[in-house]
C-alpha cells in the first residue's frame, strides 16, 4: 500500500510537471520576437530565415514543437541558447552548480537552525524567549529578500562593519567558492529569509504536538522530559516539518533570482534575467523548468517522508 | 515490588506536614492517598476548585461524579501533581502513603521525584485511548517505558516478562507480535485495555482513571469494566473512577463523590449515596438518570403511551415508510435492506452502536444522504432521495435534529436568522410573519423570545440544542427524526429535553424517529424499538416486547451488559 | 545549424557599434567600494615615470562579456570583442589619441581626383603572427570577407559603393568605387577593418597586432602573449595581458579596488570622484565624440511640423543634463553630431534653453495646450534612461508631458528600432560624413530620425566627392547647419569615457575614439616598479 | 505559506461572546503584536498617503525636480542618481506600492477565496479540477511567471496586480479550501442543505462568515507578500518604471551608491521593512484573535 501510494504520488508528480511543461512552452511562445530573427540579426534574409526555422523546427506547428523540445528534455537536450550560441546545459550548467551551492548552504544553514529554534521556542512556550523567538521570526518573515540582503549588505560589507564583499567577484573561470567569503552575505540572506519559516513551523507543530493526548500521558507515565520530546513528540513533527522545509527549498531555487541580482552572483537566476531581457526562449524554458522540477521533487521528497513518518501508512505496508 | 518507592522530600517536617493532619494512616491503616482541602484556580486567578478533600482506600474504588465542567478531571490530574495549562495549584495538598514506603506529599516534590512518582506510585488510565496512545509508538514498547523510565527489574528480559505478564492480565494477547503492534490496529476496548496494562505495570498504589469507558460501546464498556474490577481487586490498588456515569459507579465503586462546580457535596458508600442521597444535586442528578425499567419520571411527567401504536389498520400507508434501503461504500456494506415504519404521534426508538448506521439510516430518510438504494415513503408519496428534490411541503414535514448543538447552529448567525432558514425556502409564511412563527417555535421549546437575537455563543448546550429543535419546529413537521440529540449533553440536560421532546409529541401530535446508542431511555420516549446492528435491523417491535423476548443475540448481550443504577 | 560566427544575440550586428561602452545592462551597486579603498597599499609610490620597463602581466577587468564573445577581427560586438581585436589585428588606417586618422598597415592611402578609386600603399616588412608577410592578396581577401554579401561584417554598411578590391603591385592594393567617397579612409580606419591572412579563421586568429591569442574562453577570460613578429616600435612590454571579463560594473568596480585586476574600463559617471579619491587609483578622463541624442521622427506627427523640433530642443537645458546625467564629465551638444571632426562648425552659437521661444513655437504649431508626446527608452547604454528622465523634467516647463517608456534592449532594438517616433539611441566618435552615411541619409541603414531632405542628400554626396578639405568643410557646414535648423536629433552633449586603473600602471594616455582604456593599446602599457 | 503557521496556539478557553465579529479588533488590539502591527502599519499607510503632499513643502523640491549633481551629500538625504531630493523621493514613493498590493491582494483574495470555497464546498471532480490545476500554478515559480508575464504584457500597474494577485490565488484557494473543509462538515452547512438553501448563498451566509478568520489571517499575509513582490520587481526594474518616484525602484537606481550615498537605498528599505513587519504582525495578530472564533468545541 505505501508503495502504492508512493508511485501515485510520483505520478501526479509528473502529470504536473507535463502540465507545467504545456504551460512554460506556451507562455515562451508568446515573448514578442521572432528566434529566428533573433538569432540572424541583420543577416535575415528570408531564405536564411526560412532555412533556420526548418532547422530549429519553428516551421512545425507549435504542438509539433512542443514534443520536439518535450523529446529533447527527456533526453537531457535543452536545445540552443540563441544569445550564448552553445547548448543550453554547457550555458546553464555552471551557473546552475553555482546557484546549487547558494541554495544548499542555505538550507544546510537554515533548517537545522530553524528546526532548533523551534523546538526551543515551543518548550519555552509563554515565557519571554518564547515571545522574543516570536517577534524576531515574525519580522523577519515579512521582509522581503532583498530587504535583508540590504541590510546585511549595510551591516557587514559597506556602512557599519567592513568584513566581507558585498557582491560576488568571481574571477572569470573560477567558480564562486573558491573565494568563500563572498558567499556570506548571499547565503546568510537566503537563510534567514528560510529560517523564520521552519522555525514558526516548528514551534507550531511542537505545540500542537505536546498538547496532544499522549504527550501529557507520557508526561503522567513519569517519562523524562527529554524523552518525552525527542521520543514522543518530535516523530510527530517531521511529517509537517518536511513539507514547510520542502516549500521553503522550492522556494529557494525561485527566490535566488533576487538574491543572486542582488549580489550579482553567477548563478540560474542571473541567467534567467538575462535571458528574458534576450529573449532566449531555450534558456527561459529550460530554467522555468529547472525550478518546478525542483519544486515538484521535493515536495514529492516531502510527502514521502510524511508517509514514511506516519506509522499507520507504514505499518499498513507490511 | 522491586522499586523502591521515590524517597519523599515530604518525609522530613514540611508545610504539609505541619498542618494537623485530619486524618492518616493511622485513621484506617489502608488509606493510600488523601486529598486535603485541595484549591485549584485558573491563572486568571479564578478559582475552579474550592477545596476538596477525599482519601481512598487500598483496593477500593471510589467514584467521583460529576457533570462536565464540574473540575473532577482537574482534582485527578492534581493526584499526580499534574496541572493542565492555564491552570495551578492555589491551596491544600495530596498525600500518598506508597506500601513499604515513606509518606508523599505530591505538592512537595521536585520535577524528578514527581516524575518518579507518576506511573510509579500513581498510575493514571485516560479517557480516550486512542488519543492517549502515541500513535507512532508500538504498544509493547509502550508499556516497557513505564518500566524502563522507573527502572524496574533488573534486565531487558524481566521487562520484556512483566509486559507480557500484564498484557495476559488485562486479557490481552502478551505475544511478541502483538506487543509489536501499532495503536492504530488495535480496536478502542484494545487500546484501553493497553492504557490499563500501562497503569498495572508498575504494580502502583493508586489508580486514576478519567472516564476510561466513554465512547465505548455498552458490551467493550461492559469488558472493560470487568478488566477494571478485576485488576484493582487483584493488585489491591486505591483507585478514584472519574465518571459522569452514575450506573457505572453503581456497578463499579465502593464509594462515590459527587462534584458540582468545584465542589465535593457528597460521598459516602455507594449504596448510601445513590439510593439514600442527602444533597439536593445528587438527588436531582439521580432523577436524571434513565433507567431501562422506565419507572422514573425523568424530564417531567411519566410517559405515558402514545395514542397510536403500530397501526392494526394495515390498508392505510403508514405515516413514514422505509422500504429495503440499502448503501454502501466500497467494500463497507453500510445499511443492508433497512424496513421501518412510522405511523402519526408514534416514536421509534433506533438504537444502534456507533457505527451501526443509525445516522445514516436517518439522514437517509431525511434526504441528506441520496446515495441509497430502496425507497422512502411518506404516506403514499415516495419521497426523492435527495432533500433538494422533495418538494417544500415534504421537506416541511419531515425535520431533522442534529445530534451535536455545538454545530448545527451558525455561530455568526443570530438563533433568530438560523430559525428563519427553514421559512425561507419552505415560503410557508409571508415574511412578515416569519418572525412571529420563529418566536413562537422559541416559545414552544421553552427558550422564550429574548434568544431571537442572541448567538450561539452565549447559549448553553441545551439552550442551543432547544434552539436546534425549534428549528425543526417552525415548519409544523410531521415526522421529526432526532438523531442523538441528547448524547453531548449532560445527564441532567439530557433529562430535560427528553422531557421537552415529550411535550412536544403530545402537544402537537408528532411522529418521531429517536436515534440514540443508550439503550435506558427507551421507556422514557419511544413507543417501538428497532436494534440496529451492522447496517440491519436485528430486533424490532413495541419496547417491552423487545425487552422481554430479544431474539437476537446481539439484543441480549446488550440487555444484560448495560449498567444500571 | 549555421556556422556558429553567425549566431548572435537580437540585434547583435546593429549593438556592434554599441559595444564600445560594454553591455547595455543597467549600472550595478558599488558595494565593496569603501571596504577596500581603506585596503593596504595606498601608501606606496610606483616608479611610473622614465623609460617603459619590460615584464609582468596586465590584468584588464571588462564587463559585458557573454558565451557569444568572439576573437573574429570582423565582427567585434562588445567591449572585449574590441580589446582582442585592437590588440590582435592593424586595420590599414587607425585614429589615434587625438582622433587623428594615421598609417598602420597602410603606410598611405589616397585617393583619385573622383574619389572614386582609392590606393593603398601596404607597409613592407610586416610579418602577421604565424610569421608569413603581409602581402596585398591579404587585404583583398579582408575586405571580400567584410563584404560578403552572405554575411556582412561591422564595418560593410560604410562599405556599399566599394565595388572592388584590386592588388595593382607588390605593394599597392586599390579600392574601386561605384561613387565617390571622399571619406573611405575614415570608413576602413577601424578597429573592425583589421587585416588578416588569406584563409583566415576566427577560431585560430592571426593578424599583425602586438599581441596573439594565447587562450581564450568566451565569457570568461583572455589571455594574450606578445607578438614576436610585432612591426611596430613601441613595445609590447608586458609579458602578458589577461583580459577578464566580469557580470557587471559592481563586480569590477571590487575587483580593482581589491587589486585583483590592474584596470578596468568604463566607470559609473557618478562615481568617478568617490573613486578617484581612493589614492591607489588613478582616473583616466577622455573627452570623446560618443552622444546619447533624442531621435525625433521628422515624418511622423507631431515632429514633422519643424516648429515642435525646434521647441523640443529649446526646453533642454544642456548643463542640466550633462550634470544630471554624466555627473559633469561631458561636453555640451549643439545638436550636430561629430565633435571631433575638424569641419565641426564650433562657430554656429550655442543652443540655449528658451522656454518661453519653445512655447511660442508649439502655440504656433497647433499645441498651445500642450502636448502629451511618448518616449521610448532602454538601457541600452548608462546615461540613456537617466537622460530620458531629466529630459521629462525639463519638457514639463514648456508644457509638454513626456511619458516614458522603458523597454527592454531586445525590444528596443528589436522589429521596431528605427521605426519610433520619439526615442533615444548612442552613437560613438565618428567623423560627420561617417555619421550622415550611417544616419542622416535617405537610405542610410540608421536613419532613426526619417531624415530625408534632398538638399541635405545633394550636399552629403558632394561632400564626399569633394577631397578639397576646406571645400569639404563648407559643405560639410551646410549640411550641419540644416540639422541644426531642421534636424530630428536632440544631441544635447557628448559623454567623456572615464576608466580607472592602478597607478603602478603606466602608459595609459587619453584617447577621444571612445574606446576605453587609451583606445586599448595596450602595447604601451607597462607596470610599473614600486619605488 | 498557510496559514496554520502563523496560527498561534490555541490556549485557554474562548470566552464566552466570542462569536460576536466586533471582538476580533478588540482582541487583535488587545495582543502588543496587534498594537505593533497597526501602528507600524499605520505609520508607513499614513506616509505613503500624505507623503506626497509634504515631499515639495518639506524638501523644496518636488520629487521630479533636480537638487543637485547625482549622489551628492546637499539636503538632509542627500540626492539620488539623477540629483533630485532623496527625501522628496522617498514621501512620494509609497502610494503606488501600496495601492498596487492592496488591489493584488484583493484580487488574489477573490480569484482564490472563491476557487477554494467552490472547490471545498463541490467536492468530487470540481474540486480535483481545481486543486490540480492550483498544484500545477504552484509548481510554476511565481517569478519565472512575472518575469514572463512583464516582458509580454510590459510593467504597466495593472499587469503587476494581475500578475501578483494571481500568483496568490493558488495558495490562496488552498487555506479557503482547508477552512472551508473545516466548516463544511459542520451540521450548520447540512442543515442549510437540508433546508434546501441555494447552494450560492450557503457559501456566502454559513460558509464564508464562518472562515472569516483564517481569509482575513490569509489578506494579511498575502498584502505583507503583496508588498514584498512588488517591490521586489521594482527592485528587479520590472515594476514601476522611471521617473516613478517608487521604494522598489528607488533601491534599484541607487544602490550603485550604497556606500557613498546610502539613504536613496536605506529609507526605501526601512519604510519596506517596517510596512512588511507592520502587516505580518497585523496578520499574526488576527490569527490569534479569530483562532478560536470559528466554532466552538
Amino acid at each position: 500500500m505505501i508503495a502504492k501510494l508512493i508511485a501515485k504520488r510520483l505520478a501526479v508528480s509528473v502529470l504536473i510537471l507535463l502540465a507545467v511543461s504545456v504551460i512554460v512552452f506556451a507562455a515562451t511562445l508568446l515573448l514578442p520576437g521572432d528566434p529566428a530573427r533573433a538569432i540572424l540579426g541583420q543577416q535575415a534574409t528570408p531564405e536564411r530565415i526560412a532555412a533556420l526555422n526548418e532547422q530549429m523546427h519553428l516551421d512545425q506547428p507549435p504542438v509539433v514543437r512542443y514534443f520536439l523540445w518535450l523529446g529533447g528534455l527527456f533526453t537531457g537536450d535543452f536545445g540552443l541558447s540563441t544569445s550564448a550560441n552553445a547548448p543550453v546545459a554547457v550555458l546553464l550548467g555552471e551557473r546552475l552548480g553555482n546557484s546549487l551551492v547558494l541554495m544548499a548552504l542555505a538550507a544546510l544553514i537554515s533548517v537545522p537552525v530553524g528546526i532548533a529554534v523551534g523546538i526551543f521556542s515551543a518548550l519555552h512556550r509563554g515565557r519571554r524567549s518564547d515571545s522574543a523567538v516570536t517577534w524576531v521570526t515574525l519580522a523577519l518573515a515579512a521582509l522581503p529578500e532583498f530587504v535583508i540582503g540590504i541590510g546585511l549588505i549595510t551591516l557587514f560589507a559597506t556602512s557599519v562593519l567592513k568584513i566581507l564583499p558585498a557582491v560576488t567577484m568571481s574571477p572569470p573561470g573560477q567558480p564562486v567558492w573558491l573565494i568563500p567569503s563572498q558567499l556570506v552575505l548571499p547565503t546568510l540572506t537566503l537563510a534567514l529569509v528560510v529560517a523564520p519559516y521552519i522555525a514558526r513551523m516548528m514551534r507550531a507543530t511542537m505545540i500542537e504536538v505536546l498538547d496532544s493526548g499522549y504527550i501529557e500521558m507520557a508526561r503522567l507515565k513519569g517519562v523524562p522530559e527529554r524523552r518525552v520530546i525527542f521520543r514522543h513528540a518530535l516523530p510527530h513533527a517531521i511529517g509537517p516539518v518536511a513539507q514547510v522545509v520542502a516549500i521553503q527549498l522550492a522556494w529557494l531555487a525561485g527566490g535566488v533570482v533576487v538574491v543572486e541580482f542582488l549580489f550579482r552572483f553567477p548563478g540560474m537566476g542571473q541567467a534567467l534575467i538575462d535571458a528574458v531581457n534576450y529573449r532566449d526562449v531555450a534558456v527561459v524554458q529550460a530554467v522555468s523548468m529547472i525550478v518546478a522540477a525542483v519544486y515538484i521533487v521535493v515536495n514529492l521528497a516531502a510527502d514521502i517522508i510524511g508517509i514514511m513518518a506516519d506509522p499507520k501508512l507504514r505499518s499498513a505496508a507490511a | 515490588m522491586t522499586t523502591a518507592p521515590p524517597a519523599a522530600p515530604g518525609a522530613a517536617p514540611a508545610p504539609g506536614a505541619a498542618q494537623p493532619a485530619p486524618a492518616g494512616p493511622a485513621d484506617g491503616a489502608d488509606v493510600v492517598l488523601r486529598i486535603d482541602d485541595l484549591r485549584i484556580a485558573t491563572t486568571g486567578d479564578a478559582e475552579i476548585l474550592h477545596g476538596i478533600s477525599l482519601s481512598l482506600r487500598r483496593g477500593q474504588l471510589l467514584g467521583l461524579v460529576g457533570e462536565s465542567g464540574s473540575g473532577k478531571t482537574t482534582a485527578g490530574l492534581a493526584c499526580l501533581g499534574h496541572f493542565r495549562a492555564g491552570l495551578k495549584h492555589t491551596g491544600g495538598s495530596v498525600t500518598i502513603w506508597p506500601r513499604g514506603g515513606e509518606r508523599i506529599v505530591v505538592q512537595e516534590l521536585g520535577e524528578d521525584a514527581l516524575r518518579q512518582l507518576r506511573g510509579a506510585r500513581v498510575a493514571y488510565i485516560p479517557q480516550d485511548p486512542a488519543l492517549s496512545l502515541n500513535p507512532a509508538m508500538r504498544v509493547g514498547e509502550q508499556i516497557r517505558e513505564v518500566l524502563d523510565v522507573h527502572r524496574w527489574g533488573d534486565s531487558d528480559a524481566a521487562r520484556e516478562a512483566r509486559v507480557a505478564e500484564v498484557l495476559a492480565d488485562v486479557g490481552l494477547p502478551s505475544d511478541r507480535d502483538y506487543r509489536r503492534r501499532w495503536p492504530h490496529q488495535l480496536s478502542g476496548g484494545q487500546q484501553q485495555r493497553i492504557g490499563i496494562a500501562m497503569a498495572f505495570a508498575m504494580f502502583p498504589d493508586v489508580l486514576i482513571l478519567d472516564e476510561p469507558t466513554t465512547g465505548l460501546d455498552v458490551s467493550t464498556q461492559a469488558h472493560v469494566l470487568d478488566t477494571i474490577r478485576d485488576m484493582t481487586r487483584r493488585n489491591d490498588v486505591a483507585g478514584l473512577y472519574i465518571t459522569h456515569d452514575l450506573a457505572v459507579v453503581a456497578e463499579l465503586a465502593d464509594r462515590v463523590a459527587v462534584m458540582l462546580r468545584g465542589m465535593l457535596v457528597e460521598e459516602g458508600p455507594v449504596e448510601r449515596v445513590l439510593h439514600h442521597p442527602e444533597h439536593d444535586y445528587t438527588k436531582r442528578l439521580l432523577e436524571a438518570v434513565p433507567d431501562l425499567a422506565g419507572r422514573k419520571a425523568i424530564g417531567g411527567d411519566p410517559y405515558r403511551d402514545s395514542p397510536a401504536r403500530i397501526a392494526d389498520d394495515a390498508t392505510a400507508p403508514p405515516l413514514l415508510a422505509a422500504r429495503n434501503i440499502r448503501l454502501s461504500y466500497g467494500e463497507a456494506q453500510i445499511l443492508d435492506g433497512i424496513d421501518l415504519t412510522l405511523e402519526p404521534g408514534e416514536c421509534t426508538m433506533l438504537l444502534g452502536e456507533s457505527g451501526s448506521g443509525k445516522t445514516t439510516l436517518s439522514r437517509c430518510v431525511a434526504g441528506l444522504i441520496d446515495d441509497y438504494t430502496g425507497t422512502v415513503a411518506l404516506e403514499s408519496a415516495q419521497l426523492a432521495p435527495s432533500t433538494r428534490k422533495r418538494t417544500a411541503e415534504q421537506r416541511s414535514a419531515i425535520q431533522y435534529v442534529f445530534q451535536s448543538p455545538f454545530s448545527s447552529l451558525n455561530p455568526r448567525r443570530t438563533i433568530g436568522e438560523s430559525l428563519t432558514v427553514p421559512l425561507e425556502t419552505s415560503q410557508r409564511v409571508p415574511k412578515a410573519r416569519r418572525r412571529r412563527v420563529v418566536e413562537e417555535a422559541l416559545d414552544a421549546v421553552r427558550l422564550g423570545r429574548s434568544f431571537f437575537d442572541r448567538r450561539p455563543g452565549d447559549l448553553s448546550g441545551g439552550e442551543r440544542q432547544r434552539a436546534a429543535i425549534a428549528r425543526a419546529l417552525v415548519n409544523s413537521p410531521r415526522v421529526l427524526v432526532c438523531d442523538e440529540v441528547t448524547s453531548a449533553l449532560d445527564v441532567s440536560v439530557q433529562a430535560s429535553i427528553i422531557g421537552l421532546l415529550r411535550r412536544l409529541r403530545e402537544e402537537n401530535g408528532l411522529a418521531m424517529l429517536f436515534v440514540t446508542h443508550n439503550i435506558t431511555l427507551a421507556r422514557h420516549i419511544a413507543d417501538n424499538l428497532a436494534i440496529l446492528n451492522r447496517g440491519r435491523i436485528v430486533d424490532y417491535g413495541p419496547v417491552d416486547d423487545v425487552f422481554a423476548h430479544p431474539t437476537h443475540a446481539y439484543t441480549k448481550a446488550l440487555l444484560a451488559d448495560i449498567p444500571t443504577l | 545549424m549555421p556556422e556558429p560566427e553567425h549566431r548572435r544575440r537580437p540585434g547583435a550586428h546593429r549593438l556592434s557599434r554599441r559595444g564600445l561602452l560594454g553591455s547595455g545592462a543597467a549600472l550595478g551597486s558599488l558595494g565593496l567600494l569603501a571596504a577596500c579603498s581603506n585596503g593596504a597599499g595606498g601608501g606606496e609610490h610606483f616608479q611610473v615615470e622614465g623609460p617603459p620597463r619590460k615584464g609582468g602581466i596586465l590584468r584588464v577587468g571588462l564587463t559585458g562579456g557573454s558565451a557569444a564573445d568572439t576573437a573574429d577581427a570582423h565582427s567585434p560586438v562588445n567591449n572585449g570583442d574590441i580589446a582582442r581585436t585592437v590588440n590582435l589585428y592593424d586595420p590599414l588606417l587607425m585614429r589615434d589619441d587625438d582622433y587623428v586618422l594615421r598609417p598602420r598597415l597602410a603606410t598611405s592611402f589616397k585617393p583619385n581626383a573622383a574619389a572614386t578609386v582609392w590606393t593603398a600603399t601596404l607597409r613592407t616588412g610586416v610579418r602577421f603572427s604565424d610569421g608569413s608577410p603581409l602581402e596585398p592578396e591579404d587585404v583583398v581577401y579582408t575586405f571580400k570577407r567584410i563584404t560578403d554579401k552572405k554575411d556582412p561584417k561591422v564595418i560593410a554598411s560604410g562599405l556599399t559603393m566599394l565595388d572592388d578590391v584590386v592588388k595593382t603591385g607588390p605593394h599597392t592594393v586599390e579600392f574601386r568605387l561605384s561613387e565617390p567617397n571622399s571619406v573611405l579612409d575614415d570608413q576602413i580606419g577601424q578597429y573592425a577593418g583589421g587585416i588578416v591572412p588569406r584563409g583566415y579563421d576566427p577560431k585560430k586568429p592571426i593578424g599583425t597586432g602586438p599581441f596573439v591569442l594565447e587562450s581564450f574562453a568566451p565569457g570568461e577570460s583572455t589571455v594574450l602573449k606578445p607578438n614576436p613578429h610585432y612591426w611596430g616600435k613601441t613595445g609590447p612590454f608586458v609579458d602578458e595581458v589577461r583580459l577578464l571579463s566580469f557580470n557587471d560594473d559592481d563586480a569590477v568596480i571590487n575587483a580593482l579596488l581589491s587589486s585583483q585586476v590592474d584596470a578596468v574600463s568604463q566607470i559609473p559617471l557618478a562615481l568617478v570622484e568617490v573613486i578617484g579619491s581612493d589614492e591607489r587609483m588613478a582616473i583616466l578622463n577622455s573627452k570623446t565624440g560618443r552622444w546619447m541624442p533624442f531621435t525625433m521622427r521628422v515624418d511622423r506627427p507631431p515632429f514633422d511640423d519643424v516648429r515642435v523640433r525646434q521647441a523640443f530642443r529649446l526646453v533642454v537645458d544642456r548643463q542640466q543634463m550633462i550634470d544630471q546625467v554624466l555627473s559633469g564629465f561631458g561636453q555640451l551638444g549643439n545638436d550636430m553630431y561629430g565633435i571631433l571632426d575638424p569641419a565641426y562648425p564650433k562657430d554656429i552659437p550655442q543652443r540655449t534653453q528658451d522656454i518661453a521661444k519653445a512655447k511660442e513655437l508649439l502655440a504656433a504649431a497647433g499645441h498651445g495646450n500642450g502636448l502629451k508626446v511618448e518616449l521610448v527608452t532602454a538601457p541600452i547604454q548608462s546615461g540613456v534612461v537617466e537622460a530620458a528622465q531629466v529630459f521629462a523634467q525639463q519638457a514639463k516647463a514648456a508644457d509638454i508631458d513626456v511619458s516614458i517608456r522603458r523597454v527592454d534592449s531586445t525590444t528596443f532594438f528589436g522589429d521596431d528600432y528605427l521605426q519610433w517616433d520619439f526615442a533615444q539611441d548612442f552613437w560613438n566618435s565618428r567623423n560627420i560624413l561617417g555619421q550622415t552615411v550611417a544616419g542622416t541619409v535617405k537610405d542610410a541603414p540608421f536613419n532613426e530620425t526619417h531624415w530625408d531632405n534632398p538638399r541635405f542628400e545633394r550636399l552629403a554626396a558632394q561632400a564626399r566627392g569633394e577631397l578639397d578639405e576646406a571645400k569639404r568643410a563648407k559643405l560639410i557646414r551646410q549640411g550641419q547647419e540644416m540639422l541644426f535648423d531642421e534636424g530630428g536629433y536632440i544631441i544635447w552633449g557628448f559623454a567623456n569615457q572615464v576608466d580607472a586603473y592602478q597607478k603602478y600602471v603606466a602608459g595609459m594616455k587619453e584617447n577621444a575614439t571612445g574606446i576605453p582604456l587609451g583606445g586599448y593599446n595596450f602595447n604601451r602599457v607597462w607596470i610599473g616598479e614600486v619605488s | 505559506m498557510s496559514t496554520h503557521i502563523l496560527t498561534s496556539d490555541p490556549t485557554g478557553a474562548p470566552p464566552r461572546t466570542s462569536s460576536k465579529p466586533p471582538g476580533v479588533l478588540r482582541r487583535v488590539w488587545a495582543q502588543s503584536e496587534g498594537r505593533v502591527g497597526i501602528v507600524l502599519t499605520a505609520v508607513v499607510v499614513v506616509l505613503a498617503v500624505f507623503g506626497p503632499l509634504l515631499a515639495a513643502p518639506l524638501t523644496g523640491y518636488t520629487p521630479y525636480q533636480f537638487a543637485d549633481r547625482p549622489f551628492a551629500h546637499s539636503g538632509v538625504f542627500g540626492t539620488d542618481n539623477l540629483g533630485r531630493s532623496v527625501l522628496a523621493r522617498f514621501l512620494d514613493g509609497g502610494r503606488l506600492l501600496l495601492l498596487y498590493s492592496v488591489l493584488a491582494t484583493a484580487l488574489g483574495m477573490v480569484v482564490g477565496g472563491a476557487l477554494g470555497m467552490l472547490a471545498a464546498y463541490a467536492r468530487g471532480w470540481l474540486d480535483s479540477v481545481i486543486m490540480r490545476l492550483n498544484d500545477i500554478v504552484l509548481a510554476i515559480p511565481q517569478l519565472v511567471f512575472a518575469l514572463l508575464a512583464i516582458t509580454v504584457l510590459g510593467p504597466k500597474g495593472w499587469v503587476l496586480v494581475v500578475v501578483i494577485g494571481l500568483t496568490h490565488a493558488p495558495r490562496i484557494a488552498r487555506v479557503a479550501r482547508s477552512a472551508t473543509l473545516r466548516v463544511i462538515n459542520e451540521d450548520y452547512i447540512r442543515a442549510a442543505e437540508m433546508y434546501s438553501v441555494p447552494r450560492w448563498r450557503i457559501i456566502g451566509r454559513e460558509i464564508l462568515p464562518n472562515i472569516a478568520g483564517p481569509l482575513s489571517v490569509e489578506a494579511g499575509l498575502r498584502l505583507t507578500y503583496s508588498i514584498g513582490a512588488i517591490a521586489s520587481l521594482s527592485f528587479l526594474g520590472l515594476g514601476m518604471q522611471p521617473p516613478t518616484a517608487d521604494w522598489g525602484l528607488m533601491i534599484n537606481e541607487n544602490r550603485i551608491a550604497l556606500s557613498v550615498q546610502p539613504w536613496g537605498v536605506l529609507l526605501s528599505v526601512f519604510a519596506i521593512a517596517v510596512l512588511t513587519i507592520g502587516t505580518n504582525l497585523l496578520a499574526d495578530a488576527i490569527a490569534r484573535a479569530t483562532a478560536q472564533t470559528t466554532v466552538e468545541e
